[in-house]
C-alpha cells in the first residue's frame, strides 16, 4: 500500500515543483520528489541504492538548486 | 505483488515523460534543469524495479542463512549496483549545469531561457 | 515565366541571409550551390523507396520533386530551422525521440 | 603485455587528477603533463592482444546451457583498438603541446579535462560491458563541456549549456535502453547479450526489444552528432579553442563507433537496424554539407562538415558487408586525422588575425605559405581527392554500396563529396587567393612553430595512409570478419 502513496507523492510533487512561481518551494518539492524516490528504493529491496538516494536527491540537489536560487533570483518571472 | 511493479513502472514514464514536457515548454532555465532532472529518476527507478522480485529478500547474504534459498529469493543486485552509479552522475551533472546558469546569470541578468540560450548571432545586444 | 522570376528572386533573397554584413559573390554561389544540392539530393535520396515499392518511389519522388522546386528559395528556410536555439533543438530532439520510439514500438517489424 | 591494457584508461586518469591537485606548481605540471603525453600513444603500440578480466574474474562455463557468461568487466584489445588508441593518443600529444607551448601559465584543470576525455574515450573503446561504456559515456560529456566552457571565446558558456541540457535528455534515455536490455537478458556484458540474442533466448521480434534499440540508438545520435544533433554539435567545436577542438572531434568520432559497434553486435539480425543508421547517415550528409556551403564563420563551417563527413562513417556500417564496415572504421580514422589538421590549422589563421569572418579574410597566402599549404592538402583529402586517405576510404564506400546494391547511395555519396570541395574551395579562395581587403590588418605574426609541427605529423600520416592504405585496412578487415 505504501509504494502506491509513495508513486503518487513522487509524480505529485514532480508536477509541482514545474508550476510553482517561488523556484525555492520548486527546490524543496524536489527534494520531497528525491525523498520519496528513496524510501521507494528500499520498499524496492535497495537499502543502498536508498541510502545514497536519500543523500543525493532529498539533501545535495535540492540545496545544489536553493543555493542556484540564492545567487540569481528567486521568483520565476 | 505484480500491481507494485506495474505502479513502479507508470511512475517512472510518468516522470520522463514530466521531464521531457519541462525540456521543451517550461521557460525558466533553473526549472527547466529541475524537469530534465526527473528523467534522469524516471530510468534509475526503472532499472530498480527490474531488479526487484516480489516477496524477495534484501541481496546481502547474513551469517546463518541458507544459501540456496537465499539464491532463489533474494533480489537481483546487479541493477541496484548500476544505479548508484547513475545517481551520483546525475547529481553532478546537475550540479555543473546550475554552475553555468549562475556565471550566465550575471550576464543576462535574467533565468528566461528564450533570452539566454537564444540563436547566438541574435545576442548581440545583450552583450555588453 | 513565374518560375524563371522565382529563381532570379532568389538572389536577392540570399542578401538577408548574410545581413548583417556585406554579401560577396562567393557567398551567394555557395548559397546557390547549397540549394541545388539541397534539392538534387533529398530527391536522390526519395529513390531510395524503390526497395519498398517502385510505385511508392516514383509517386513521391515525383511529388517531392516538386514541392521542392516550387519552394526555392529553400536554404533560408531550412537556416532558420537550424539556428543553434535552444528551444528549436530540444524541439527537435523530442520530436525525433518520439517517432523513433513510436516507430520501434509499433512498426520495427514492418521492415 | 597484457597488463598494459588497462593502465591505457588508468595512466591518463591518474594523471588528469594530480595534475589537478598539483597545479600550481606551474614548471612541474608542464613537464609531467609533456610525459604522460608522450607515453599515451606507446602504450597501446607497445601491448599485446588479448582480454583483461578485471578482479581477475575468468568467464565461467554454464554445463546446462554450455554458454560462457563473463562475471567481470572485461577489456578486449584487438588491431582496431590499438589503432585508434594509438591515434587519439598521438592527437593528445599534439593537443597538449601545442597547448604547452602557447601560454606561460598553464592551466591545471583544462589539461584535466583533455586527459579525462581522453581516458573516457580510450574506455568506450576497449570496454566490453554495455553500463561500463555508459559511464564513460557521461564523463566525456561532462569533460566536453568542461574543454567548452573553458575556452575563451563569446559565447562559449551558453553553447556549452546548451550541449549539456541537450546531453541531460539523451543520456538517460540511453540508459533506459540499457535497463531495457537488462530486464530482458539479465547481463550487460555485450557478448553475453549477443550471445543471448542470437541463440534465441530473447525473442527478437518483441516490441521491447526493438524499443531499446530506438532508445539506444536515440542516446547514439546525441553521443555522435547526426541530426537533429548536428547543430550543437558543430556549435560546440566552434565554441572551442582551435586545439579543443580538434580533441573534440576525435571524441566524438571514436564514441560513435564505439556506440555504433556494440549496437551492430547485439541488433545486427535486426533488418530495421541497418535501415535506422543508414536514414540518419543520409540525413547527416545532406544537412551537413548544405549548412557549411552557407556559413561564413570558417569555424562553424568546419564544424558542420565534420558531422557532415561523420556520414560516411554511418553508411558504411549501416551497409553491413564486411567490405563496408571496413570502409566506415577507415573513413573514421580518416577522419579524425583530417578534421585534426584543419582545427588546428584553421587556428592558426585565428591566431594571426583575430578574425573569424570569411567575408573579412583575405590575401593569406602570402603571409603564411606553410599553413595555407598544408590546409589545401587537408581540404582536398577531406573531400577525397587521389592519392590522399580522404579519396581511399570514400572510394572503399563507393565500391561497396554499389556492390550491395545501391547506386543510388553511391551516387549521393560522390555527390557530397563533390560539396565538400566546393567548400574548401570557395574558403580558400576567399581566405588566400583573393587581394587582402584594406581592413584586414595582418600584424605580421608568427603562427607558433608548435602548430605548424602538430600539423606537419598529422599531413604525413594523411599522405601515408593516402598511399598504403592496406597497412591499416587489413588489420581493420580481419577485425569486422571477427564480429561479424
Amino acid at each position: 500500500m505504501l509504494e502506491f502513496v509513495l508513486c503518487i507523492i513522487i509524480v505529485l510533487s514532480a508536477i509541482l515543483a514545474l508550476i510553482q512561481k517561488d523556484l525555492l518551494k520548486a527546490a524543496i518539492l524536489t527534494g520531497f520528489s528525491g525523498g520519496a524516490l528513496a524510501v521507494l528504493f528500499q520498499i524496492l529491496l535497495a537499502p543502498d541504492v536508498a541510502l545514497t538516494q536519500a543523500i543525493v536527491g532529498a539533501a545535495i540537489v535540492p540545496v545544489f538548486i536553493a543555493l542556484a536560487v540564492q545567487k540569481t533570483q528567486r521568483e520565476d518571472s | 505483488m505484480a500491481q507494485t511493479q506495474l505502479a513502479i513502472l507508470l511512475t517512472s514514464v510518468a516522470l520522463v515523460v514530466i521531464g521531457l514536457y519541462a525540456a521543451i515548454f517550461v521557460d525558466n532555465i533553473i526549472k527547466k534543469i529541475i524537469g530534465i532532472s526527473f528523467i534522469e529518476e524516471g530510468a534509475n527507478l526503472f532499472i530498480v524495479a527490474i531488479g526487484y522480485k516480489a516477496g524477495g529478500v534484501v541481496p546481502i547474504l547474513m551469517p546463518g542463512m541458507d544459501t540456496s534459498w537465499f539464491a532463489s529469493n533474494a533480489a537481483y543486485p546487479l541493477p541496484f549496483g548500476l544505479v548508484l552509479t547513475s545517481i551520483v552522475i546525475g547529481a553532478s551533472t546537475l550540479a555543473v549545469m546550475l554552475a553555468l546558469v549562475m556565471v550566465l546569470y550575471r550576464r543576462y541578468g535574467t533565468l528566461s531561457t528564450k533570452v539566454m540560450l537564444a540563436d547566438t548571432s541574435k545576442q548581440e545586444e545583450y552583450n555588453e | 515565366m513565374k518560375l524563371y522570376d522565382q529563381i532570379f528572386d532568389v538572389v536577392k533573397q540570399f542578401k538577408k541571409l548574410f545581413s548583417p554584413g556585406p554579401v560577396t559573390n562567393a557567398d551567394v554561389s555557395g548559397s546557390i550551390t547549397a540549394e541545388i544540392f539541397l534539392i538534387v539530393s533529398l530527391v536522390l535520396s526519395a529513390i531510395l523507396l524503390r526497395h519498398v515499392n517502385v510505385l511508392l518511389a516514383g509517386l513521391v519522388t515525383f511529388i517531392l520533386a516538386i514541392v521542392l522546386i516550387s519552394n526555392i528559395p529553400l536554404i533560408p528556410k531550412f537556416k532558420i530551422e537550424q539556428e543553434d536555439s535552444l528551444e528549436k533543438m530540444i524541439f527537435y530532439a523530442v520530436v525525433t525521440l518520439s517517432i523513433i520510439v513510436v516507430f520501434m514500438y509499433w512498426g520495427g517489424n514492418l521492415v | 603485455m597484457n597488463e598494459l591494457i588497462p593502465l591505457m584508461v588508468i595512466v591518463p586518469l591518474i594523471a588528469a587528477l594530480l595534475i589537478s591537485a598539483f597545479s600550481k606548481f606551474n614548471k612541474v605540471t608542464k613537464i609531467f603533463a609533456f610525459v604522460v603525453a608522450i607515453c599515451l600513444p606507446l602504450i597501446p603500440l607497445l601491448s599485446n592482444y588479448g582480454l583483461h578480466y578485471f578482479g581477475g574474474y575468468e568467464p565461467i562455463l554454464d554445463n546446462v546451457t554450455s554458454f560462457v557468461y563473463h562475471p567481470a568487466i572485461t577489456y578486449s584489445f584487438t588491431f582496431l583498438q590499438q589503432i585508434f588508441i594509438a591515434m587519439i593518443g598521438l592527437l593528445t600529444f599534439l593537443v597538449i603541446f601545442v597547448y604547452l607551448t602557447k601560454y606561460k601559465e598553464v592551466s591545471g584543470p583544462y589539461l584535466f579535462l583533455l586527459f579525462l576525455g581522453t581516458a573516457a574515450v580510450t574506455a568506450m573503446l576497449l570496454t566490453d560491458d554495455i553500463f561500463h561504456m555508459f559511464v564513460f559515456f557521461e564523463i566525456l560529456a561532462l569533460a566536453q563541456v568542461g574543454i567548452v566552457a573553458a575556452s575563451s571565446i563569446d559565447y562559449s558558456y551558453e553553447m556549452a549549456l546548451k550541449y549539456m541540457i541537450l546531453g541531460s535528455i539523451g543520456s538517460p534515455i540511453m540508459l533506459l535502453g540499457i535497463g531495457f536490455l537488462l530486464a530482458l537478458t539479465g547481463s550487460v556484458n555485450v557478448t553475453d547479450i549477443a550471445t543471448a540474442v542470437h541463440n534465441g533466448l530473447v525473442d527478437a521480434t518483441s516490441p521491447v526489444f526493438l524499443t531499446s534499440l530506438g532508445l539506444i540508438f536515440f542516446g547514439w545520435l546525441y553521443a555522435s552528432g547526426l541530426p537533429p544533433f548536428h547543430t550543437i554539435k558543430s556549435g560546440i567545436y566552434s565554441k572551442a579553442e582551435p586545439h579543443g577542438a580538434a580533441l573534440l572531434q576525435s571524441f566524438t568520432v571514436i564514441s560513435m563507433i564505439s556506440i555504433v559497434l556494440i549496437m551492430h553486435r547485439i541488433y545486427s539480425t535486426l533488418p530495421i537496424f541497418e535501415v535506422l543508421i543508414v536514414f540518419f547517415s543520409i540525413l547527416a550528409m545532406i544537412l551537413g554539407v548544405s549548412m557549411a556551403l552557407t556559413q561564413t564563420d570558417f569555424r562553424r563551417m568546419i564544424g558542420f562538415l565534420a558531422v557532415g563527413e561523420l556520414g560516411f562513417i554511418g553508411l558504411g556500417i549501416g551497409l553491413g558487408t564486411n567490405y563496408a564496415i571496413t570502409a566506415g572504421l577507415f573513413q573514421a580514422l580518416n577522419e579524425i586525422i583530417i578534421t585534426a589538421l584543419l582545427f588546428i590549422g584553421f587556428g592558426a589563421i585565428v591566431n594571426a588575425t583575430n578574425e573569424v569572418d570569411t567575408r573579412k579574410l583575405g590575401g593569406l597566402l602570402a603571409y603564411h605559405p606553410k599553413v595555407s599549404l598544408m590546409l589545401l592538402i587537408a581540404g582536398l583529402a577531406m573531400a577525397g581527392v587521389p592519392p590522399l586517405s580522404g579519396f581511399q576510404s570514400k572510394l572503399m564506400l563507393v565500391q561497396a554500396s554499389l556492390n550491395c546494391g545501391f547506386p543510388e547511395i553511391s551516387i549521393l555519396a560522390i555527390m557530397v563529396s563533390i560539396a565538400t570541395f566546393v567548400v574548401f574551395v570557395k574558403t580558400f579562395y576567399v581566405m588566400f587567393l583573393r587581394p587582402k581587403p584594406k581592413e584586414l590588418e595582418v600584424e605580421g605574426k608568427e603562427v607558433p612553430r608548435a602548430m605548424i609541427f602538430a600539423m606537419g605529423i598529422l599531413l604525413i600520416l594523411v599522405i601515408g595512409l593516402g598511399l598504403f592504405p592496406d597497412v591499416v585496412v587489413n588489420g581493420i578487415s580481419s577485425f569486422v570478419g571477427g564480429i561479424l
